[in-house]
This record gives structure tokens, sequence and C-alpha cells, in this order.
């Protein structure tokens, strides 16, 4: 098996790893850099549980291949956050009860992170059409839906 | 399996030349899946996304080009080319979740050959051109004869997708796609029906009825178009005769399978309620000039 | 004397009666006493029963006290998701 | 909403802090088991069956011993056989088949090597000759004259038999004269009903990690519902004495009943035995569908009599279950539990059958939705023949405290009643059915279970208390602990540290199952707060120089008269001078658990022309007992809803001829996506728990029992046709509304 040298930003940090050119991205953060806030739940594009950003946009690190991330800006769960707060939607999930079990909630919030970023005020649809990706077994979805309509409430107030 | 990123189509025409039973990717959202599922690994993968041309998106001179490794979120995004091809925007918006979106490219769900894969009745229905990497040029040919059954192609060894051609619709032309899944997303289609058609004031001149996943390939339904030539819209619905000869025709076109996804009898009498649908949004849009 | 309801499967031992009176102070004793009566019912309910005693379901009663008032029910074990 | 009818003045019971755990949860640093990582440490692929009964003639690990990287080969030789009759025989040969494969997707083979890749390139290449057997694999075929054996060591469960059959259980229950109130009653409504196979679908898959030390103990990192569970799992899988081997919870990512078992544990551990090397054992999405779960496929005919005037007078019930490839299935009681109305005369049979499809588990409340989907149909149709209200025909006939239940034994305080009412005041059902859509209703029982539980509290220097227990948290147990141990001792809940101990470092628990944890772990914890209390006024009389008897603990405080209070915070900082550390352990085996109802109610669409239903609103209501922390409980309320929602409408098994799972994936085995649904309303309704100090009934399984009947109660409705198979897929549906 062929290994290439990746050189890419993860989280704000420059990282630079060993892949082999048959590895997950996902594989890559979780086994070569320990960032295990993305998970495998199924590892065909499915479930959303290993959701990243690349260059800002919403992937499943598990499609991806590690060598493509050559270059890019990855942003996972452990870059979310400040130094000190936690993101908007980080602390919406808590206070409204988010997350049961949490194995889909470094995803979740990755996906709902890029749809605020593109659109700060989602209908109800519009974030269940975003988060379709995602699948969550355990809330039914209805609390994560009202914790990221909190957060957007947040984050406009905040922005203004 | 080796990792190559070509940034040029020359270098990427070379590898494969090289390197018998290399694949090209854009995506990955199909190949990944089957490698895991157990397919050859093949022994080059050959990332088609560093080269500029597969991943451009152009509006010019009446024609739009589109790169082939674009991903399709890049075309849901863009509001002209959405306002011009509402059907084949939603088609490409449908090709899984966000994620997928970020990563799936015409170029790919094409060249994959699915019979169920959502864009490629909307590409039909809008006579989108695929322009081919092949010896050392290039050849153009018209969608519906690339693939050939599930997974076949008529792609020679070292050929792949560069780019698509379309040319802007006439004014009174509008498109609509719908499918059949039975959630509301993360599916695959049990049916697609693509529709393009054109009007002159309450009368429709012209129409294209492509069908999905009810076949080894997308099908037109020639039969099913002429049913709509010559009816009459009122109020913006088309006369409800011409309607149903043409739900008729789509049923009677399909040669679907039984699989788990869906029956051969439900797969033939929702193809003709979603080329039905589909024709009554496409109405409303090429009347109202959307 | 406790009153002891048996499962429909259980009355095989005791030619279809569902109620059956018994003597003892725990459940265990009980087992033994119909073990006496009803060869093999005892055996039954040792292995693959249930008691439900005063409103409360126990998975292994054996050892549970029982005045001469007091209703057993056995019942096929429970599990849960 | 909650509806309480005297609600009790709680201060930290029944509040919503933030849960305990949450935080490493969202920055994405708990570790659930697949994350971790040990030095050395190998990874572990399996060989499954492809065929869906064979007699395993040889199986040649040469080729792949051989391979790179590889450190160990493992076959069910390398396992003790367990005679037939131990309890654990079938979770045995599940984990690793013995000269028979009994599904397809059966493990018979496991590797460790350097990468995991090698090991799946070397379990590929493992050599296996099999002798095909007859696969059986349905209901029908299992219980046909003459059907091949499924497993040739299963003994019916129950009921006297002469030798092994398909038959794994019989359960029957039956009181007054079913024949006779047939006969006479003014109605009787009878139908059929079929289920098919569905899976818990925890987005986590399996996944352990073993190190296997020189001294031969074993320390394991596994993702379950219950560590000790693992313990004496995997130690009676390898024939070893459960001490010898160390479980310590990960954070689990969704179990549902699915991960009240083991699967990997043994393989990992002999895998590590015989590399010397920690070895990581993790399924993919594909193994977990084919070879864990799931819930049994059903077969049900349901016959009810009603009065003219609504009484409910007699029941017959047939339920069917193919209950897999093994035995050990115990949740057939719960089937015929479900009838929670006071039929004067009930005759119900339940029995289990073999097939050559994965060992069935545990999913939430185990064989009840089944059932409910059946028996609540029925009782929607006696409503529109009677052209009664459907609460209002369940109102006239629910069983309330004092009535037997299906097995006999009277009812205890159960809040069936309670809930109907609140539904039928709530602003759902008082609300007009939408233009265009339906509505239906449908209920679900459950009995809930006590079991064994450990907990010990330690009060640290600072006046913080550590709660530490044995119960592995699904879904926000920890935060429950914390408000009960808050309330006791009458400290902030955010000053309690809730945690999840190792099966060293705390008593023996039993699993995360039955709607329990918070009913009988919490229970532990109270006791253990209370034990503590008395030893607090005892230091504190110590302190104050008064008898204990003078000082009483009121809002986390030794009061004694005419002296300031004495904060608890005040004599943990003087332990050491007053005695010592100050720990308190509690143990237990719960009796008592509250039974638990539940109504549901749903509006909702069908496209008649494509078969498909649109879930407009839905509200769950149920009986709590007292809900600890709320929002959890409305958590667990949604997710069951939503599960059986999915089971209602789109999830199924689909098996080719051999048994092979045509849709192993989460893009073709289709659990609900957030734009599938609406927001699920919940109304928690509390009727308190005589048997637990705070009145907890548990509520984890009962919200998944209801949403079968109701959707399908909902689709009679709108479309004037009884869909009697699930799934009501659209398919399915378009085929029933073509039928005459």
């Amino acid at each position: 098996m062929s290994r290439t040298h990746v050189t890419c930003t993860v989280n704000g940090d420059p990282v630079d790893f060993l892949a082999s050119d048959d590895t997950s991205l996902l594989n890559a953060l979780r086994g070569e850099l320990g960032l295990t806030g993305a998970k495998e739940g199924c590892g065909t594009g499915d479930c959303g549980a290993c959701s990243v950003l690349i260059d800002g946009r919403l992937n499943c690190s598990c499609l991806v291949f590690a060598p493509e991330a050559e270059g890019s800006d990855i942003v996972t769960v452990e870059g979310i956050a400040d130094d000190d707060h936690l993101h908007p939607l980080q602390q919406a999930f808590l206070e409204g009860a988010a997350l049961q079990c949490g194995i889909c909630t470094p995803g979740v919030l990755i996906a709902a992170k890029a749809l605020l970023d593109a659109n700060p005020d989602p209908t109800e649809t519009e974030i269940r059409y975003a988060l379709a990706g995602n699948l969550c077994r355990c809330t039914g979805y209805d609390k994560i839906i009202r914790s990221v309509q909190e957060a957007a409430v947040r984050l406009k107030g905040a922005a203004r | 399996m080796r990792y190559a990123a070509p940034t040029t189509v020359d270098e990427a025409r070379s590898l494969l030349a090289e390197h018998p039973g290399s694949r090209v990717f854009a995506g990955a959202t199909d190949l990944i899946p089957q490698i895991r599922a157990g397919r050859p690994a093949p022994p080059v993968l050959v990332d088609l996304k560093r080269i500029d041309q597969l991943m451009t998106v152009l509006h010019e001179d009446g024609q739009w080009r589109i790169g082939a490794a674009t991903p399709t979120s890049n075309l849901t995004r863009n509001r002209d080319f959405t306002a011009m091809f509402p059907g084949l925007s939603e088609a490409v918006g449908l090709i899984g979740s966000d994620q997928i979106q970020n990563r799936s490219s015409l170029g790919g769900n094409l060249a994959n050959a699915s019979p169920a894969a959502d864009s490629v009745p909307a590409m039909i229905a809008n006579a989108v051109q695929a322009v081919i990497a092949s010896g050392d040029g290039t050849r153009t040919v018209p969608v519906a004869e690339i693939a050939t059954g599930p997974g076949q192609t008529s792609l020679a060894d070292g050929e792949f997708i560069v780019e698509f051609t379309v040319a802007d619709p006439p004014s009174n032309t509008s498109d609509a796609y719908l499918r059949m899944i039975p959630r509301t997303e993360m599916d695959i289609a049990i049916v697609g029906a693509a529709v393009r058609l054109t009007v002159d004031g309450d009368i429709v001149t012209d129409a294209t009825v492509v069908l999905g996943a009810v076949a080894p390939t997308a099908v037109t339904v020639p039969e099913a178009g002429a049913a709509l030539v010559g009816a009459a819209i009122d109020a913006g619905s088309i006369d409800g005769s011409a309607m149903d000869t043409l739900a008729d025709a789509a049923s009677a076109a399909c040669d679907p399978i039984d699989d788990k996804r869906g029956t051969v009898a439900y797969r033939r009498q929702v193809a003709g309620v979603m080329a039905r649908r589909a024709a009554a949004i496409a109405v409303g849009r090429a009347q109202n000039g959307v | 004397m406790p009153r002891v309801h048996l499962m429909s499967d259980h009355r095989r031992f005791t030619d279809g009666e569902a109620v059956v009176e018994s003597e003892g102070a725990t459940v265990g004793a009980v087992i033994a006493d119909l073990e006496q009566r009803y060869p093999g019912l005892g055996e039954a309910l040792t292995h693959g029963a249930s008691a439900g005693v005063n409103g409360e379901i126990h998975a292994e009663p054996h050892y549970l006290e029982v005045d001469t008032d007091t209703d057993i029910y056995f019942v096929a074990p429970l599990t849960g998701g | 909403m909650t509806v309480a009818a005297d609600p009790p003045a709680y201060k930290w019971v029944g509040t919503r802090p933030i849960r305990h755990d949450g935080y490493e949860k969202v920055i994405g640093k708990a570790r659930f088991a697949a994350d971790l990582d040990l030095p050395g440490q190998l990874h572990a692929a399996y060989l499954r069956s492809p065929h869906g009964h064979a007699r395993i003639v040889s199986i040649d690990t040469t080729t792949a011993a051989g391979m790179p990287g590889v450190k160990a080969v493992v076959t069910g030789a390398d396992f003790p056989d367990l005679d037939p009759t131990d309890p654990n025989f079938d979770v045995s040969v599940n984990v690793m088949a013995r000269g028979t494969v009994l599904y397809n997707g059966h493990a018979l083979a496991a590797v460790a090597a350097t990468t995991r890749a090698e090991a799946a390139a070397a379990a590929a290449a493992i050599q296996v000759e099999y002798e095909l057997l007859p696969v059986v694999l349905t209901l029908d075929e299992s219980t046909a004259d003459g059907a091949p054996l499924v497993n040739e060591h299963n003994v019916t469960k129950f009921v006297e038999s002469d030798g092994p059959s398909n038959l794994a259980t019989v359960n029957v229950l039956e009181r007054g004269d079913v024949d006779a109130a047939f006969a006479t009653a003014d109605l009787v409504v009878e139908r059929e009903f079929d289920t098919a196979h569905v899976h818990q679908g925890y987005i986590e898959p399996h996944a352990c990690v073993v190190d296997v030390g020189p001294n031969g103990k074993a320390d394991v990192w596994a993702s379950s519902q219950g560590h000790f569970m693992v313990r004496s799992l995997t130690a009676a899988t390898l024939g070893w004495e459960p001490s010898r081997i160390k479980v310590t919870p990960a954070e689990i990512g969704g179990g549902f009943g699915g991960k009240t078992t083991i699967y990997l544990e043994p393989v990992a551990a002999r895998l590590s035995e015989m590399s010397g090397r920690p070895v990581k054992l993790v399924m993919t999405r594909e193994e977990v569908l084919r070879a864990t779960g799931p819930a049994p496929a059903s077969k049900s005919r349901v016959k009810i009599a009603a009065s003219n005037d609504g009484e409910l007078t007699a029941i017959e019930c047939w339920f069917g279950y193919s209950v897999g490839c093994t035995n050990d299935f115990a949740g057939l009681i719960g089937a015929m539990s479900v009838a929670s109305y006071k039929f004067p005369n009930l005759k119900l049979e339940a029995v289990g059958m073999l097939t050559n499809t994965p060992k069935t588990a545990a999913y939430r409340a185990p064989s009840a939705p089944q059932a409910a989907f059946a028996i609540e149909s029925v009782i929607d149709e006696l409503a529109q023949s009677l052209d009664m209200d459907p609460i209002g025909l369940r109102l006239r006939n629910a069983v309330e405290e004092g009535d037997p239940t299906a097995m006999g034994m009277p009812h205890p305080r159960i809040g069936f009643i309670e809930c109907l009412e609140a539904l039928r005041d709530s602003d759902h059902y008082r609300s007009p059915v939408p233009d265009g859509a339906a509505r239906g209703v449908g209920t679900g029982f459950w009995f809930n279970i006590g079991e064994q539980s450990s907990a010990t509290v330690n009060l640290n220097e600072d006046g913080t208390a550590t709660v530490i227990t044995g119960s592995p948290d699904i879904g926000g147990s920890r935060a429950s602990m914390a408000l009960m141990a808050a309330e006791e001792l009458g400290i902030d809940v955010y000053r309690i540290t809730p945690t999840v101990a190792d099966t060293e470092s705390v008593g023996f628990t039993d699993v995360t199952e039955g709607s329990r944890a918070t009913f009988s772990t919490g229970m532990a914890v109270v006791n253990a707060c209370r034990d503590l209390i008395e030893e607090l006024r005892a230091r504190a009389a110590t302190i104050l120089g008064v008898e204990q008897d003078a000082v009483t603990w009121v809002d986390g405080a030794a009061v004694a008269d005419g002296q300031d209070p004495l904060p608890l915070s005040a004599i943990a900082a003087r332990a050491k001078s007053t005695g010592g550390p100050l720990t308190v352990t509690a143990s237990l085996n719960a009796a008592g658990a509250g039974p638990s109802f539940a109504v549901h109610c749903c509006d909702l669409t069908v496209d008649e022309e494509t078969g498909q239903v649109a879930i407009l609103r839905y509200t769950a209501v149920q009986d709590a007992g007292t809900a600890i922390h709320p929002s959890y409980v409305e958590g667990q309320l949604q997710g069951g809803t939503v599960q059986g929602i999915g089971w209602a409408l789109n999830e199924e098994y689909v098996f080719d001829d051999d048994g092979s799972l045509e849709n192993a994936s989460f893009l073709d085995y289709r659990i609900p996506v957030a734009s599938d649904l609406p927001m699920i309303d919940t109304i928690i309704v509390e009727v308190p728990n005589p048997a637990h100090p705070y009145g907890v009934r548990g509520v984890g399984e009962t919200g998944i029992v209801p949403p079968l009947a109701t959707i399908a109660n909902a689709v009679a409705r709108a479309t004037s046709t009884r869909m009697t198979s699930l799934p009501m897929s659209p398919p399915k549906i378009l085929a029933a509304l073509d039928t005459p």
C-alpha cells in the first residue's frame, strides 16, 4: 500500500501526517491525529457521524481519501469552541438536552454549524433537511431541531 | 492501491494509460462504499478534482459548461443555473445529503451508471452533452448514450468525462424532476421522472419525458412527450386527458425489477404519477417564466 | 395457606388446576411442597419462572417470605431492552 | 408538559440541569470504545458465513496465519464447548460458530493483525468447506410439517418436548371462558397481522479493546448496556472465572436492548491471549446489521369481542415470533401482557420459533410492540364499528389498580386512565383533524424491571460528592442519579459528580435494561445517601457535642437546637478528625418496578397515488411515575416514538433465499431521518410508583409500544384500508389500496 505525506490545517493548527492511500480522512483524523470526535457509524456516508468541514464545506470524512486533504482547511467538532467558550450550538445542545448517547452529536453539531454559517435564519423545515444526513437514533430529533433554532437566535443576537 | 491527483487532463490520461484498471473519481461517494463492500481495488485512484477544467462552471455564448467533477452543491447554489434549469437543479439537489452533495458530481453520477441516478433523467431531458477525454482528444456524446446498463457504460478503458455542455433553454421552456423515495431524504429513487416542456400561450408545444429507476438505464418516453404536445393549458393545468395519456405512456415504458427498494407493479404505477406531477410543475414554470 | 396461581404452561402438572394451595413460609418452601404433590412442577417453577407477590415481581424468589394468605403468581421470566 | 395530580415539593428532582457528562460529549472528548487505542494494539476482523445454514466441514487457517501482519487466528476450536443446557450456550455459539453456521453472517473465525486491512485480508483468505443445509427463514417455514431443523441443539422451553425442534418457547395465559363469550358477543373483530425483523439501529457499532496480560488477567474496554454482563458472558464463553476479567465501561453510543449481550469480547480476549498484545475489535455497519440485534419478526391473530355499549368481553390471541437461530429470547411474556383492558375472558398464546436468521436481541420493550400493533388495531376497528371515540372505548375498559394483569396478579398503582385522560384533554386531541389528514390513537404497556444495583457515595473533602454506580448511562441516567443525590443530601446538583465505574470499583450491577437504571440504581443511590446522612449526623453530633438523636438533617446541613446549622461541607472538611473518610455503599435487588403506560396520538396524510405517509403531528403521553430529569424523560418518549414510527413505516430486514441480508446498510435499512418527522410533543403523566422513594417507574421502553398501531389506525381512517402488515412502506400501502 502506498502512503502519502499530507499537509493540511486542522482546527487552525498546521499538521502533517503519513496516510495509507486507501484510508479515509476519518481514519487519519482519528488514528494519525488522535482527534476521535468524529465517529464512524457506517463508513458509507449514510449516517453523518463523521461529518467535518473541509474548506468550509460539510463532508462525511469517511467518504474522503486521506490524501485528498492535502492543503485543505479542516474543522472537526474539537475545533468549534473558542478557547474559553463553547460554540452557541454546543451550549444550546447542552441546555436543550439535544443529546442522549452522544455518538451522533459531533456530526450533528458540525452539520448544524455548516447550516447556520450559510443560513443564519433557517426555518424548521430547512434545519430538518440540512440535518437529514445525520442519523440520530436516541432523540427523535425534536430536541436537536429546537436546540439548533435556539442557537440560531443566540447567534443572531450576538451578531447585532 | 495508489492515490494520484493530476492537475491536467493529459496527466490523468497518462495515468490511466499506464495503469490499466485504474479508476477516476470525483466525490468517491459510490467508489468508497464499493471498495468497502469488497469490489476489487483499482491500482491507481485518479482524483480529478485538482484539474481546473473539471471543477469549473461557466456560462457563456448561450451555453453552460459544467466541469464533470464539480460538486453538485455548486450547481444548486448557482442562482443563474437554478433559474434556467430548475428541474436539473432539483435532481442534483436530491443526490444524498448536504454532505454528499458537497462531493457528488454530474460526472460521477453518470459514470457510475446506476439506473436510479437522479441527475441523469434530468440531463437527458435537457439534451445535455458529455465531453469525454478520449485517446489524445475529446469526443462529445449525448448523456443518454453513456450508461448502457446497471454499472455499465459506453466509456472505453482510459476514457473519462471532462465536462458537460447544455444550451440555454428556449423561451417559455422549463423543467422539473420528481422522484419517489420511501423517506424524505437519503434514499435511492424507486422511480424518477424528468419533464422538460415548452409552451406557447395556453398550448404545450414541445415536451420530453425521461424516467429513472424503472429500467436498466434512464429511458426517454417519446409517447409521453407526444401526449403533451398540443395539449391545452387551462388556468395553469394541462388538459387532463393528455395527462392521463402521458401517465399511461410512462407506465407502459417501464421495464423495472423487483428489488429491496420496490416492486415492478409499484414502479410501473408510480412512474405515471411522478411523470404527471413533474409535468404539472414544469408547465407552471414554463408559463411563468421561472 | 399461600395460594399459588399457575401459568397455563404449568397446569399440566396439576391436572389443569389454575390455583392450588400450598404449605411453606418461603417461596422456596412452597415450591418444595408443590414438587412433592405434583412431581415435576417444583422443577419447572425453579427454572424458568418468576414470582409475583404483593404486586411485585421477583426474579429469584426462593427465600422470599410468604404468609398464609399470600397469593403467589408464577409467571414466565421477564426481560427488558 | 407535565400532568401531575399533586406535585411534590422537591428542590432538585424534576429540574433540568445540564447533564454532567454533556460537556465532553459536545466537544468531542467523550470516550467511546472505538476511540481507545493502546500501545502495541492489534486490529481484528471476522470471517462470517456467506450461507444461511451449513455444516462446517473444515476450516483451514494456514494461509491466513502466514499473511503479512497477522499475529493470531481463532476459530470455534479455540473456545470451550458449553453443554447445550448451559444458560450461556446460545451466546457462546453465536460468538463463534461450532460445527454449524446457523445464519448468514455467523462468525466462524477471526484474525488479529497489525492493521485492520491486514486482518480483513487474512480473514478473507481463510478457507472453509461447507456442507449446505436447508435454510429456514420465516415463521411459516419454521412451523411447517417436516420443516428442516434450524438448530439441532434447540430444546423447547416451558412445555414437554421430545427432542430437538424449531419450537423455542410456548407461553399461554388464560382466564374465563372465551368460547362462551365469543358465542354471545354483540360484535367480534378478528384480524391477522405480521411484522418484519427490525434492528435497534444504534449509531455506534459494537466495539471493544481487550488486553490480556501475562498474568492471564484481561482488561476489557467495551461498549455495552452492562459491563458486569460483559464480564460474566465473556468469562462463560472463554471458560474462565469472571474475576480474571476487569471490564471498564466506555461511553455507549446507543443500545435500546441490542447491547444487553456480547459478540466481540471473548474473541478479542482469545486473540490478545494468543498474540500477547492488546486487540481492538470494531464491527462495521454491515456486520452490525447482519449479525447483531435484531428484534423478531412476528405473525399474529387477534380476536376481540365487545358489547354494543362498548364493553370488551373477551380476547383471544396467538402471537408467533421468529426468534432467530437460538433459543434464549425471554421476552414472549411481554407480548401477552399488553392487553391492558378488563377482559373477563382471555386466552393468549405466544410461541417463539427458530429461523436461520441472526439471534435476536431485546429491543426496548421486547415483543410488546408487535403484539400491541395487533391488539390496538383491533380495538380501533371495534371503536370504528361501534362509532365510539377511540379514547372513550379505551377509558371504558382500561385497567386500574387491583384489576388483574393478563398474568392474573393484580395491577399495583398504575396510570393508564390518567394517560388516556391526559390525551383526551390535550390540545392535540381537542384540535380538529386537519383537512385531508386522519388521526390515530394507540396505547402501550410495559412492566419495567428491577434487578440488582449498587452505588457508592464518596463525600470529598471540599464538600462535593462522587456518586459511583455500575449502570452504563445511555440516555442521561447520570444526571438523574445526581439529582436524586442532590435532593437527599441537600447540596447543589453541580456539587455532585456521577460516574460509572468498572467491575472492580463498584458493586455488581445488572444491565441497563428494562427501564431500570433510574428506578433500581437510583434507589441504591438514595439508600447510600440516606446512610451517608446518618453518618453525617453522627459526625455532626461529635462536632457539636450533642447526641446524634438531637441532630436532624435539613437542607444540606446538620441542625441541632440552639446551634448554628452545620453545613455538609463543614462536616466533610472535618472527616479525618471525626472518624475518617465519609464513604457509603448500598446494594439491592429491587422489586416493585412500576408498570408504565403510554397513549399516543398521530395526525397523518396518505398520498393515495404513491402510498407515502406524512406525519403531521404526534403526541406521546406516558406515565413516568416521577420525572427526575424531565428533559431526558421527554427524550426517551420522543426517541422511542420515532423508533416506533420507523418500525411502522419503513424499517425491515430483506433476506434473499439463502438468508443473506440484502439491505445491510443505513442507505437501505431506512431509519427515520430528521426531515421525515414533525416535532414529537410529549405529555408526562406522574402517578408515583409507591415502591420507589421518588416514585420512579422508568421510562425507557414503553414509548416504542404504541406507535405501530397508532400509525396503522390513522392510516385506516385516512384510507378506509386497514394495514395489517408492517412496515407500511409505500409499495405495500399502494398495493393494499389497489386491492378491492
